[in-house]
């Protein structure tokens, strides 16, 4: 059990500095006006001058265009990042899809795109759902046919994020209908300037954009299959496996939980409530602070962030989540009505963070596989409790409703 | 209070009242869809919808027949309410009335009155009593010239030449900075225990308002919420089927079932027994605050990512949940209200 | 809509005064104190002291032995059985029997019983659950084998709340194993003091009192049979609709939710809380209800008392359960360490009805069906969601485990 | 408090840790299994049990070597309280270790300490400041005649000849009403701030120590529940498998996970950055309340009527949840501390 400061070294100190340092002069008020006006995730300008300190693959040796940094480092600018709110979804999908090119891709467009990583001029997005395929990954319908030396690929899928701001999209699809669920799925890594592939936004009410990518008889080289025809949900849990638990956290130094980034913005709006205990003003002059009931409703919101900070793992997710839903929801009441004003309106406590709280955490509910999915996850692999056999657990059933591939909304 | 007192327990509309909720509810469905809500958005305000609404004499139906009205009841009122809450219409209707009333009971003169009937000047209550020199939201004062307020004691209407600078706010209303400025024009309405009573008994009057608007808003959004989970599969059958959907689904339900009854003998107790229990509006009202907080969150949910898009028409009732409750300022303080009364109560019994 | 008080007339005003009278004598502390002893939910001598007025089946002419009182006058009763806690939970699940009994019995035994149950002599209880069956009641497993003109009874039952106070169980019995589950019950009203039935006691942690009821060869008359053979769940339905939802309430006169008197120990509860924080002193001197967070508190219970009320039909049910749950356990907190004193403990507030209210409250979780099983059925008749496939819900299997009958706690 | 600080993230216990932990769960597991705790109520104490655990140890091994203590961390004590709460064992393990660590702190005379260490004489906490002349409830006070109390600004050991009547409660715990008594033998430990100050460590000290409790106790019973939906079959599946029983199961799981962590940051932190952060032990306590609550409440509910039977070990866990977290007052109390102590320190920081 440990939960000290980490004792920097002189080169450790210096380093952290320069993280500070790069990131306030990177993160511009243009870069968040940009955020704030496109909810991209992502910053050509930052994610290029982060390539170029190797800081997007922070491990890698810097004769591979990473940053060579020690893990203590790479904690270190992995919360200077969180710090300075540095758009990085997309640097956090091309990392995660990363790991299964690097295992399944032949070896020259392994390489090819390995340098183009760390460049930052290879992104790389999730293709996992479909519009009406919900958390169940594995009913992918989207078709992947062979022809010749070519796929040709049919259908929709929904929630690709960063999809226009991306090279490449970590498609999963289906090769034979015929066998069970699992079985007939192939994984492709797919180029988003292929001919027939078209990419629509969507946006979130939180404001972050996602998209719904399109495939019309778009051709692939069967160069970008990743792994053999047919065993896509291989290759696919590798990825999936990263996102959806801890991953090494052996090292007693990152996040206990991986929801701990859901927390973040409810630790800006309960700052912003704090802030406005103590700084305001009621009626008969008193402050919000001098209000024991003000005080508990403020303490009981730290407290579920502390025990969310403590959850482990997908349990961490699920609390992650239900505490920021939770919490921004009990901020607005406790400082209503100007917890419902939005960033940039006069007298918004936090330029607006408890409304941005309560509008994005409803997201975080769904990331990555809605909480019940994790709740699944949870009571099978946790608490041991038997599998509900559900006729689609097994086999790929065709749907009776909607074709393949027609959004929905 | 006799907790085993008989008394009568019927919830049920009688024909009268069927038929307000039913021309209302047909007035919203045809003017008002979603197209219009979205269309209004980010100001929250469609001047020709409200000029309709007016129309069918809503300002001031509830006004006693001498002071031009209809003799509408409480429970009338939070009908019609419940009608608009279900169609986020974007319109004042509740701080209208809310204000209408006031004016009325507090003897405000005719052209007054008139001009809050008509199509001329839309009308509003400041929430919290005035602070000196410290402005508060007030809701609708972004289109609402008049607007009533407690200050030191003397409740009165400010009437500017023009209403005050739009907020931006996560429920897409009329929201405004405001305080009393010397430069408008005032009318005196009350002064002393008078005008804290009639202040009072108005903001209860649109807490009650609202609660009405909130329950009836969180039963469109299970309405979505309960479509989509009978279509949509998952593992090969519809999710509907799975308890994990179904029972917070039903958990809505009984918020709204319950939400709605009590609104209702909170409308007809004030209408009917004034002053015997106050705290059964404020009751309402916080109930219906959680009602659709819950609600429409679960609602936006229930439908995955597709429900935390802004098109999905689950996203306008969620940003109204909190944007129209928060309005009157913490929910949560008027627990402490009813906590007074209860102690209060017991003492007198 | 009409919330208001009752004019009564002045006939119903001296009936008023009556009741009043008569339950203030009937209930004396000894009364009491055998209930608080014993959980049975009956008092013998009060039973029959109702019965001699006719208010056991007050709807009932005189002539019939019932009181023949109007309908407002029935409402008095009810309430002012209430008021005074009169324990008529075999009062209660006599009269839902009745319904079955009325329909389905032959004539003479239907004659005889009818005196008997206006008498208060003739008592039944609900022979539904199973050990190890929980709130499906349709997989009964205790057998009936005709033998002749008689039926033999094999198993067990538990649940079977005043079977050591009664004549009479109201049994669900399973005749033939291989037809569908809901096709293969008959229903019988099963003397209690046939020989092979024995009653155990079990209590709850709330104090109750109920049994578990073996059958161990019993054998009985084919005139206890209620309805056909294979017919039982027809014969079933009208009490079990009864207990599951409003009953007529159509007069503007009953409660609304069929949850209300789970509500009566929260307001008991809630009562003792507010005498407390009007009654006592902290440290400081100051009052427990001089402190809005300890107002917003009991305003909080008082809130979800009123919605509970107004909550109709079965979702009054799951709601009553529930605010009773939730609130029985914020008084607690709210008065701690006095909440949880025992009934008789020095300085208890409401002589410990904070603490009977929190033990109290889980049983109702679980009455006549857990609220699970409520939920169920408001998903499927209120919101019209879709019913979905267990294997058990259309055909009867055999079950795997535990030989049917076998006790389990 | 830097949100983004570089701190270390370990919650996994050391070998030591894990052996302290081992030998006290064999302990409990052998010596305290439900049957005992059942054959304790109601008063809630078993002397010969108690004899055993003092013989392990525990009410000095957290003192300093120099004061005959083994230097036990507060890490050590969190794990040994939480295998006691797991057990459930009636022994005053809470009261009497938070009692002799405050003697220690206070710097009390061997002989004091000496009969704490042994089978002599229980120590215990009156955990609210002593208002004159209003008696209180104190944990474990009917079988513990020595009373540390703050009274008057003034900390002292109030030795009774004989320890007070037992009042029944529903944790079936050895609550007894006391006030100090002039006849009483005292020994004076702190005066002034020094003695508030004392008197407030330890006070947090018997919250995070109950928190341990709460929150082991809670697995204990989540554990039985799960047991019992594995096995329990309803409509012809086994009951876990249905979404409304498996995702409940699943919130006291992620409860107890967080909460157990909880317990031991605190733990660590108030151990190795005294003062640092004391409301860490405050949100323990709080949250392991919510999650006993919560937990014991489900664990019973999950295992329908049967766990509404005195018969059913989920009926100990339940009737103690609240029976024990309720001895040192209104939880919900902690949480204005808390509020104070954020407001506070966004003012310095």
């Amino acid at each position: 059990m440990d939960f000290s400061r980490v004792e920097l070294t002189p080169q450790q100190q210096s380093f952290a500095g320069v993280v500070r340092a790069t990131l306030g002069q990177l993160m511009t008020p243009d870069v968040r006006e940009h955020e704030r006006e496109t909810g991209d995730g992502f910053s050509e300008k930052v994610h290029l001058a982060l390539a170029e300190r190797g800081w997007l693959t922070p491990a890698w040796p810097v004769s591979e265009g990473g940053a060579g940094l020690d893990p203590i480092c790479q904690r270190l600018l992995e919360l200077e990042l969180e710090r300075h709110d540095v758009p990085d979804i997309t640097a956090g999908t091309t990392l995660l899809v990363w790991t299964a090119v690097e295992k399944f891709a032949e070896p020259e467009l392994r390489g090819k795109l390995k340098a183009g990583v760390a460049a930052g001029t290879a992104r790389f997005c999730l293709g996992y759902t479909e519009p009406d395929g919900g958390s169940d990954i594995a009913a992918a319908k989207v078709r992947a046919v062979r022809d010749g030396d070519e796929w040709v690929l049919n259908g929709s899928k929904i929630f690709t994020t960063g999809a226009h701001n991306c090279q490449y999209t970590f498609l999963i699809t289906r090769t034979d209908p015929d066998l069970p669920k699992h079985k007939g799925l192939t994984m492709f890594l797919v180029p988003l300037d292929t001919p027939g592939i078209e990419i629509q936004g969507i946006r979130a009410f939180s404001g972050e954009r996602t998209n719904i990518v399109y495939y019309d008889d778009a051709r692939i080289s069967d160069r970008y299959r990743l792994g053999g025809v047919n065993d896509g949900w291989a290759v696919l849990h590798g990825p999936l496996d990263e996102e959806h638990s801890i991953g090494d956290g052996e090292d007693g130094l990152a996040d206990l939980s991986i929801g701990r980034h859901f927390l973040r913005p409810l630790e800006a709006a309960l700052d912003s409530a704090i802030g406005w205990a103590r700084d305001s003003a009621r009626a008969d002059g008193s402050r919000p602070a001098d209000d024991p009931a003000v005080l508990a409703r403020l303490g009981r919101v730290a407290t579920e962030i502390e025990a969310g900070m403590c959850t482990p793992g997908p349990m961490g997710r699920v609390k992650g989540s239900l505490a920021l839903v939770e919490g921004a929801a009990e901020l607005i009441d406790l400082t209503a009505p100007l917890g419902v004003l939005s960033p940039g309106a006069p007298g918004a406590p936090g330029d607006g963070s408890i409304d941005y709280a309560h509008r994005f955490a409803q997201g975080t509910a769904t990331y990555g596989g809605t909480i019940e999915v994790f709740r699944t996850i949870i009571a099978q692999h946790v608490l041991g409790l038997p599998r509900p056999g559900y006729p689609g657990s097994k086999v790929f059933l065709p749907r009776s409703r909607a074709a393949a591939g027609t959004p929905q909304s | 209070m006799d907790r085993f007192e008989l008394r009568r327990q019927d919830f049920s509309l009688d024909e009268n009242q069927e038929a307000v909720r039913e021309a209302f509810a047909e007035f919203f469905a045809k003017e008002s869809p979603t197209s219009v809500v979205r269309a209004a958005e980010p100001l929250g305000y469609d001047e020709a919808l409200w000029s309709k609404l007016l129309g069918m004499g809503v300002a001031t139906m509830s006004l006693p027949a001498s002071q031009g009205g209809d003799d509408a009841t409480l429970v009338d009122l939070v009908l019609i309410a419940g009608e608009y809450g279900r169609s986020l219409s974007p319109v004042p209707l509740i701080s209208h009335v809310a204000a209408t009333r006031l004016l009325s009971r507090a003897g405000a003169p005719t052209e007054i009155l008139d001009a809050a009937s008509h199509d001329e000047r839309i009308f509003t209550l400041a929430p919290q009593p005035v602070a000196a020199g410290r402005p508060q939201l007030v809701p609708d004062a972004a289109i609402a010239p008049c607007v009533i307020a407690l200050a030191d004691g003397r409740l009165a209407l400010y009437a500017a030449a023009a209403p005050g600078p739009h907020v931006p706010n996560q429920g897409c209303t009329p929201l405004a900075w405001w305080q009393p400025d010397h430069r408008s024009e005032q009318y005196e309405l009350a002064t002393g225990s008078g005008a804290a009573e009639l202040f009072a008994e108005a903001v209860r009057e649109w807490k009650l308002l609202m609660a009405a608007a909130l329950v009836e808003m969180t039963q469109s959004a299970l309405g979505i919420a309960v479509e989509f989970a009978k279509t949509r599969e998952t593992l090969g059958v519809p999710i509907g089927t799975l308890q994990g959907v179904a029972f917070p689904l039903t958990e809505v339900a009984i918020a709204v079932a319950g939400g709605r009854n009590l609104v209702r003998k909170a409308a007809w107790t004030a209408q009917y027994e004034p002053g015997a229990r106050p705290e059964l509006a404020l009751m309402a009202f916080n109930h219906a605050v959680r009602t659709a907080t819950y609600g429409t969150t679960t609602s936006a949910h229930m439908q995955g990512g597709l429900g935390f898009t802004v098109e999905a028409d689950a996203s306008l009732y969620f940003l109204r949940a909190k944007g129209w409750s928060a309005l009157a300022g913490d929910p949560a303080a008027d627990l402490a209200g009813i906590g007074a009364q209860l102690t209060g109560a017991v003492a007198q019994s």
